[in-house]
């Protein structure tokens, strides 16, 4: 099937949803999706006769960067409007087709439920964004820090763009 | 039991003989019996992602070599192909070729690897030795054309760093040629030994569905009695041109996607893939490798995932790109990393001698995990 | 005199003192730099987690068991097998009983399965059934 | 029971006929080489330690830029016409002093990437790998050929030489707008003349 | 106080006879920590496989520190495992001696810049005595570090330094 | 004075003194065994010195060899019921054990 | 030469003190320093490489360099470990497979001691061993001592009962305990050796080949075990338990572990040729009784008794470096449900033919 | 004093001395320990009473099985890391006087007893002589034996597997 029936198909499941399909990007169009409504659209995915979609590829966290300066009332500038996003890459291997889905959640607030209860495989991959992210996974059995040792700075997410080496670790020096 | 035995926790590793590098098992024993295995990675967590971020798309090529560094070939050519697509090129057939004949190469020796080292796990450190010999041929045939025995950086995006040296169709003809009887050597050396079998089979049986649920991929799906190999089920470069079998696991000492089918399916994909060899040898088309290597490479904005088979598994490159020198994001889906999340399930209710095959069975490669 | 096991008892103080020659000339040499983390014991390079003293597997004791109880009878035998030829007929099916009742003791464990280690079967139920536990939480 | 004397006789069988492979490799002749005695011959594209032919470098910086570790670090001062580096043997004219071109091996990954964009083709991968060291300060390999007091040297020369060419540039300006001045004066001047 | 602790004021022909001796027994069975970390294992392994034979110099895996005399870091050293390479190394019982193995070892390597959870050299950490540099160094590379931790230990003397 | 039964005697009495001491003063049932087995050692040790000095002749090393296998048979009973009393009340301490009964 | 010995000193316990030590230094520290060696050229040239080759002609020095440097190694002791029994176990291990060697006849002239239940007593011995493995396991505090000791300990104990077995049919045939008798038994030819029967006559004789070949096969897996050879040595399973119950030991107290390890193997390859293969006695005759040269006779019984064990020694290693190794719950099962029930089998059958 | 007392002396005393510390110690495993001493001592008296025979099985029984599975008892019911393995002592003073009573009474009583004590001429080795008296004399308790360890066995087997079920 392709990308376009299913996102029909889940059109007419989830008709209260917004669901985009985002192809304004040249290679791979994704659907963006409600961070809150993922895991019944995930098992819809999975489960449905027609789509199956057995295995999740992949998982990846992204630091979209796209804050936008924006004055409030007393003029100060601010950076608002940040994202965090997540990609989601299914496949299904009985019937041979692909989708990615995306959601995105606010820097300040981000929070999206796991999927580790429908791919089992989500859960390192979920572990691991929020290793280098700080996305919050709701339901997600051992959000612990996975790559990074478990002592590692609070709120100290690698990964994102504005992070900044700190300089010591258990009194080892890190920079160069 | 008569007595509850107390349960006790047992680290295994980072230092320990047969982790294969530096993972940390915190295995929940009850006497000799294990309740629960607590992987804890990241001790050779490199920040790979991060270096992306700041090189520039050709610098990135160094860096997948040191991912799974058994199998640097294939990692150069999922993170060319992936780029490619991202940049829309067409590359010569001579380069598709040669990758294809490197990759399967290096699938060779990654297997024999893992075979070698599993052969320690259980016990039997001859045929790691015998393996090793074998590997450090292909070693040289890499060596001869690329000038480097394990990070290559041979395969570029667009084309590869060098022609081939001369030698090379010869040397690796004299290699397919050597190598048949010294598996036929190894099967009888160790894979149909009684002692092997009986502690491989029936070890860490991981069923089908299961395997699909966690995302397995590679040999160990392929294991599970699942035919799906993405040379033939998704084709990147050229492999659709050439004709192999997808051997798949049959339990024929144990249940399928026991231990010995995972160990034995690798000795069947290194027949498999000399045959692709043998088939791609012959046919090399003339032809300059780097005619499509672009001077600059600077994609398009979008963002694609590619994958590819590698020797472990299904390796997937997630790029974004925002247009610029660098790639904004890399998410590389380490094959590895999704195998190891069923080791708990796999290793629940075995002695402590078990986990240790069952892990090797698995085949991971730390850097690749932990990136 | 020395007797034939006053040798044997020449021997074990041979070696006993064998070992602690060596162990005192290795003191005269070896260096001794001791640190607070030689002090720790070695567990991959981890903090060892609990103590090692805990109780093990009950396996280990029901071998001993066995063991105890076979070795008792072979002792017992040792003395029949040199002698029962002056015994002739007799003295073997005397020794063959005796066998038989040891080898019927074993038997027995072959049964009930004392001789086996115990290993459950992978849970695939459980797992399946994990499986669904958690999806019925999500919907 | 069947199952039982075969499992026996299989245990034996395969036991033996390992020990048939091993027993024959006890004769095979062993593939080792001896290493301090016997050096194994380098492929020709052996990628080992760096050399740079500082007489050929030209100091463009490719290298530098295309290296992903960014090990080397090269500092150039432009030559002064009157002090030329001379040519590279390609007859490439250098117009600038490389006064220090180091590569920090210890941190090079030999991925040869800085190989390819050399315009000189000066850097370049050696055979030789055999340079291990008890302190790591002496990996760090200073190619620059200059010595301290010629880079001050040279240094002072470029300085001299662009507040020469400063001096010239203003004198130059200066003249100009002398000229300017007096082109404009004569410009002036010319209407004036221009009646006469 | 054994032999090797005590520092003579000057050297006469028995010590240095036995310091030889000693010397020389050290260098030739040079027990390696079993113990890899990364892409530098590899060729760790591959040099004691067949083709290159660690075992000719003397050296043979021991899996304990407990019997090990010299450890090989063999690859990256993040700073999870900093810590755990410490404490192994402090359990190894003296004389013990170090080979930094390949870049990453030596200085971070590859990831010095932007590796935020690399350690930039394990002599951070613990005192190396030869650095081996190379990304992987060959499997020669690393016997030629070797011989070079042997000339150092046959160069090792008990008489005090002035 | 050269060694004689009396000296082998004197052994014996003070091995069984200090099996039943241990046997009466030690609490855990493990040790009470240890005790139990200094007793029985005793007592072989006279069989055997009988065997040599009196009339016991060879009849009473024979007497020792069934003591010696008893005492297995006996340590392998015991020490299952011992395992059995730990299982029951996680504890082979006997006083405790006895308050532990009710 | 205990006899010259006795003369030379003029005290027969001082003299006897010299003879116990001539084994164990003209033989079992040479042997034991040439065994490593072995061990590591063999298997190197099994796999195809060359093993120690810079010590000495060949790396003939190697094992002397080991030890050499062993004894300069720190001795260290966890500050957690149960100090006396951490210090005793190696003592307690080396004694027992020391004292082992006091009963074998080396030749018809040197034999420590030749008490009359030799053969029980070598079963008996190797007790000490069980006992000093465990103290040392268990004192180490290390979880992969204490592990690693267990499983030795259950896998030695197992296994002793199969030995015990075989050597009772072996006590059967020769009728006797003392294993001098035993090998002066076996002499003249090779045909009288055991494995082929033995002195039995007539039919019982070709009747007991086969039985022989079994009891040989299962003696020599059983004692395999006994010394923690692979595919035996799980308690020390490298892959698995680190170094088993010596994980913790290092220095010359590791050294005396290992020493113990290679004498254990020595020990019960030459039971195996005592018991089977003629003892110290040649398969061919003797040179000196041709030649009428007295004193060569000792000489080259002693040579044929070393070089039969030094075979089976190396056939241990041979194994070694072929086999992996099993489970604990397989060689467990190898033990009691195999190899057990074959040689309780093989024993009736014996008895039955040697009252043919 | 001749060869065979020094002997006798040196074992009496490894006997008893280890002796007492199992009785004594505190920490059970090293009392399990010293019982390895007691048996060893034990062996060596029997030796020098002529039953060599006797001494060995002492060694294969008690050492390499008693103890062993003594051990393995203590290993498994023991927390050996907290104060539990010290297991304690009751009524030491009224035990000591006790036994010190019984004691006095029982050597007075060995003392005083005219023994028969001449010494009887063993063979060198007993082990023929002993099994040709259980073959003999004894062949109903030599069978009667089996059937007592088969029981035991299966006795000690079946409780200390009993909640298996
Ligand atoms: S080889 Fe690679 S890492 Fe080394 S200097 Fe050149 S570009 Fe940099
Ligand atoms: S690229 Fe070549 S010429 Fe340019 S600075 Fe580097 S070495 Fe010199
Ligand atoms: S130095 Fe190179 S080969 Fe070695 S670990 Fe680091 S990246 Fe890998």
């Amino acid at each position: 099937m392709s990308v376009e029936e299913i996102i029909q198909k889940l059109k007419d499941k989830f008709p209260h949803s917004e669901i985009i399909i985002d192809n304004e990007l040249p290679v791979e169009p994704f659907v963006v999706i409600n961070a809150l409504e993922l895991p019944q659209i995930c098992k819809f995915l999975r489960d449905d006769e027609s789509l199956l979609f057995d295995t999740l590829m992949n998982l990846s966290g992204v630091d979209d960067n796209n804050a936008t300066k924006v004055k409030d009332e007393e003029g100060n500038e601010k950076l608002e409007g940040r994202t965090l996003s997540v990609y989601y890459h299914l496949h299904s291997m009985k019937l041979d087709h692909k989708l990615a889905l995306k959601v995105s959640v606010p820097i300040e607030k981000p929070e999206v439920e796991s999927v580790e209860s429908i791919w089992k495989c989500a859960d390192w991959h979920e572990r691991e964004a929020f290793d280098m992210y700080g996305i919050i996974f709701l339901n997600h059995p051992n959000l612990i820090r996975i790559l990074m040792p478990y002592d590692w700075e609070e709120g100290s997410y690698p990964l994102r763009k504005d992070f900044e080496t700190p300089e010591f670790y258990n009194g080892m020096k890190i920079p160069y | 039991m008569a007595i509850k035995t107390e349960e006790m926790v047992l680290n295994m590793g980072p230092q320990h003989p047969s982790t294969h590098g530096v993972l940390r098992l915190e295995l929940e024993l009850e006497g000799e019996l294990v309740l629960n295995v607590i992987p804890h990675l990241g001790y050779l967590h490199r920040c790979f992602e991060k270096h992306c971020e700041a090189m520039t798309y050709p610098q990135v090529v160094p860096y997948t070599d040191r991912m799974d560094y058994l199998a640097s070939m294939s990692n150069n050519l999922g993170y060319a192909i992936t780029v490619e697509r991202l940049l829309g090129i067409e590359i010569p057939e001579r380069v598709e070729y040669i990758r294809v004949i490197m990759a399967e190469l290096q699938r060779i020796a990654s297997h024999m690897v893992a075979l070698g080292t599993y052969g320690v796990d259980i016990g039997a450190f001859t045929p790691f030795l015998f393996l090793f010999a074998e590997r450090e041929k292909i070693l040289t045939i890499f060596e001869e054309t690329c000038g480097a025995r394990l990070l290559y950086n041979y395969i570029w995006v667009g084309g590869l760093s060098h022609d081939i040296h001369p030698d090379f169709v010869r040397k690796t003809k004299d290699f397919v040629r050597d190598f048949k009887p010294r598996i036929t050597e190894l099967n009888n050396l160790l894979s149909y030994n009684k002692i092997f079998v009986e502690r491989t089979a029936n070890i860490g049986i991981l069923p089908a569905d299961v395997a699909i649920n966690y995302g397995i991929t590679g040999p160990n799906l392929r294991a599970s009695g699942i035919k799906w190999d993405l040379r033939k089920n998704d084709p990147y470069s050229i492999y659709d041109r050439f004709e192999f079998d997808i051997p798949v696991g049959e339990g024929l000492y144990g249940t399928t996607g026991d231990s010995w089918d995972r160990y034995y399916l690798r000795v069947l994909e290194m027949e498999q893939s000399i045959k692709i060899i043998e088939q791609a040898i012959d046919n090399i088309p003339d032809g300059d490798v780097q005619s499509a290597v672009p001077k600059r490479i600077k994609p398009p904005k979008g963002s694609i995932y590619t994958r590819v088979e590698n020797p472990k598994g299904e390796l997937g490159y997630f790029i974004i790109s925002d247009g610029s020198l660098n790639p904004f994001r890399v998410k590389v889906r380490a094959p590895s990393f999704v195998n190891m999340e069923v080791f708990n399930e796999l290793c629940k209710g075995h002695f402590v001698a078990d986990i240790i095959t069952i892990l090797g069975s698995i085949d991971v490669v730390l850097g690749e995990i932990d990136r | 005199m020395l007797t034939e096991f006053g040798k044997i008892f020449v021997f074990i103080i041979l070696a006993g003192a064998f070992v602690g020659i060596a162990i005192f000339a290795a003191m005269l040499i070896r260096p001794k730099r001791p640190s607070h983390e030689k002090d720790l014991i070695y567990e991959c390079g981890e903090n060892p987690e609990g103590s090692p003293w805990v109780k093990f597997n009950i396996r280990f004791y029901v071998v001993a068991l066995i063991f105890l109880i076979f070795d008792v009878e072979i002792v017992l035998l040792f003395p029949w097998a040199l002698v029962y030829k002056t015994f002739g007929f007799y003295g073997f099916v005397a020794g063959a009983i005796f066998l038989l009742v040891l080898f019927l003791g074993m038997a027995y464990e072959w049964r009930k399965g004392d001789l086996e280690w115990a290993r459950p079967k992978i849970n695939r139920l459980e797992l399946n059934k994990l499986l669904e536990k958690k999806e019925q939480q999500v919907s | 029971m069947k199952q039982y004397f075969k499992n026996t006789f299989d245990a034996l069988y395969t036991v033996l006929v390992g020990m048939r492979i091993t027993f024959k490799h006890l004769f095979v002749p062993s593939v080792t080489i001896q290493y301090p005695e016997v050096k194994p011959q380098m492929p020709e594209r052996a990628r080992n330690r760096l050399f740079v032919n500082m007489d050929d470098c030209i100091g463009c910086d490719q290298c530098s830029r295309a290296c992903p570790v960014n090990c080397i670090t090269i500092e150039t001062v432009k030559a002064t016409p009157d002090d030329s580096p001379g040519e590279t043997s390609q007859g490439k004219k250098k117009a600038l002093w490389v006064t220090k071109f180091d590569i920090d091996i210890a941190k090079c990954c030999f991925c040869s990437l800085c190989v390819y964009p050399c315009p000189t083709e000066c850097i370049n991968m050696t055979k030789v790998y055999e340079f291990s060291e008890f302190e790591r300060d002496n990996l760090i390999y200073n190619f620059a050929t200059l010595t301290m007091d010629e880079v001050t040297d040279k240094q002072k020369k470029f300085e001299e030489f662009t507040a020469q060419k400063e001096a010239e540039k203003l004198a130059a300006a200066k003249a100009k707008a002398e000229k300017a001045k007096q082109d404009a004066a004569k410009k002036d001047d010319k209407p004036e003349s221009k009646p006469e | 106080m054994g032999f090797l602790d005590t520092e003579f004021s000057d050297s006469n022909i028995v010590i240095t006879k036995s310091e030889d001796l000693l010397n020389w027994a050290r260098l030739s069975s040079l027990w390696q920590l079993s113990f890899g970390l990364a892409c530098c294992a590899i060729e760790m392994m591959a040099t004691s496989a067949s083709h290159y034979d660690f075992d000719r110099f003397g050296v043979i895996p021991r899996p304990s520190p407990r019997q090990a005399d010299v450890i090989l870091i063999s690859g990256t050293v993040t700073l999870k495992m900093a810590t755990r390479i410490k404490r192994l190394y402090e359990q190894m019982p003296d004389p013990k001696y170090i080979i930094s193995m390949g870049s990453c070892a030596n200085c971070g390597g590859p990831y010095w810049e932007h590796g935020y959870h690399v350690l930039k050299g394990i002599d951070r950490v613990i005192p190396v005595d030869v650095y081996v540099p190379g990304c992987p160094p060959r499997p020669e590379a690393l016997l030629e570090g070797l011989l070079k931790l042997q000339e150092k230990i046959r160069n090792e003397r008990l008489r005090k330094t002035a | 004075m050269e060694v004689g039964l009396n000296h082998f005697l004197t052994v014996s009495v003070a091995l069984f003194a200090l099996g039943l001491y241990g046997v009466v003063t030690r609490k855990n049932a493990v040790m009470v065994l240890m005790g139990v087995e200094l007793i029985l050692n005793s007592a072989n040790i006279n069989f055997v010195a009988f065997s040599r000095f009196g009339n016991l002749g060879i009849n009473g090393q024979i007497y020792a060899l069934f003591v010696i296998i008893l005492a297995a048979a006996e340590a392998a009973i015991a020490l299952a019921i011992v395992l059995n009393i730990y299982k029951t009340f996680a504890n082979v301490n006997i006083d405790e054990i006895k308050n532990l009964k009710e | 030469m205990y006899d010259f010995l006795v003369n030379l000193v003029g005290n027969n316990i001082v003299a006897f003190f010299i003879a116990a030590a001539l084994p164990l230094f003209l033989f079992i520290l040479p042997y034991a320093l040439l065994a490593v060696l072995a061990e590591r050229k063999v298997s190197a040239h099994m796999q195809d490489r060359l093993g120690p080759m810079r010590t000495g002609y060949h790396g003939i020095l190697q094992t002397v360099a080991d030890i050499l440097k062993l004894i300069q190694k720190e001795d260290l002791r966890a500050s957690s470990t149960d100090k006396s029994l951490f210090n005793f176990a190696p003592y307690l291990v080396f004694m027992g497979s020391f004292a082992a060697f006091a009963v074998l006849p080396f030749s018809s002239f040197f034999i420590g001691s030749s008490i009359d239940v030799g053969l029980f007593y070598f079963l008996a011995i190797s007790s000490l061993v069980v006992a000093g493995i465990l103290m040392g396991g268990w004192s180490s505090n290390n979880k992969y001592s204490l592990l690693g000791a267990m499983r030795s300990v259950s896998q030695i104990i197992s296994y002793e009962i199969p030995t015990a077995v075989v050597v009772l049919t072996m006590v059967m045939i020769t009728g006797s305990l003392n294993l001098h008798t035993i090998s002066d038994q076996q002499t003249a030819f090779f045909w009288n050796w055991n494995i082929l029967g033995g002195t039995l006559p007539g039919i019982a004789k070709f009747l007991l080949i086969p039985l022989m070949l079994g009891a040989f096969i299962i003696i020599f897996i059983s004692t395999l075990a006994e010394v923690n050879r692979t595919p035996f040595d799980i308690p020390e399973a490298e892959s698995e338990l680190v170094a088993g119950f010596f994980t913790e030991y290092s220095g010359m107290r590791f050294a005396m572990f290992f020493l113990a390890e290679y004498a254990n193997m020595l020990a019960v390859s030459f039971l195996i040729t005592i018991l089977f293969f003629g003892g110290y006695h040649s398969p061919l005759g003797y040179l000196g009784n041709t030649l009428g040269v007295e004193w060569l006779v000792p000489i080259e019984q002693f040579f044929w008794f070393a070089s039969k064990g030094l075979i089976f020694v190396l056939i241990q290693m041979w194994l070694r470096w072929t086999l992996p190794r099993l489970r604990v719950d397989q060689l467990m099962t190898v033990c009691w449900k195999y190899l057990i029930p074959y040689s309780i089998a093989i024993l009736l059958l014996v008895g039955l033919v040697t009252l043919i | 004093m001749e060869l065979y007392d020094i002997i006798f002396y040196l074992f009496a005393a490894i006997t008893i001395g280890s002796a007492i510390v199992v009785v004594n110690s505190k920490n059970i495993v090293h009392a399990a320990f010293s019982l390895l001493l007691t048996f060893f001592g034990v062996s060596g008296i029997y030796v020098l009473l002529g039953a060599d025979f006797i001494a060995v099985v002492q060694i294969m029984v008690y050492v390499g099985g008693i103890l062993i599975l003594l051990l393995f008892g203590v290993m498994l019911t023991n927390r050996i890391t907290n104060v539990d393995i010290r297991s304690g002592s009751i009524q030491v003073i009224p035990a000591i006087i006790g036994l010190a009573i019984f004691t006095a009474i029982l050597f007075w009583t060995m003392t005083s007893t005219n023994w028969k004590s001449e010494k009887f001429e063993l063979p060198t080795t007993t082990a023929f002589q002993i099994g040709d008296i259980l073959l003999s004399e004894y062949v109903l308790i030599f069978e009667l034996l089996g059937i007592l360890l088969l029981i035991a066995l299966i006795g000690a087997a079946s409780i200390a597997r009993r909640d298996k079920e």
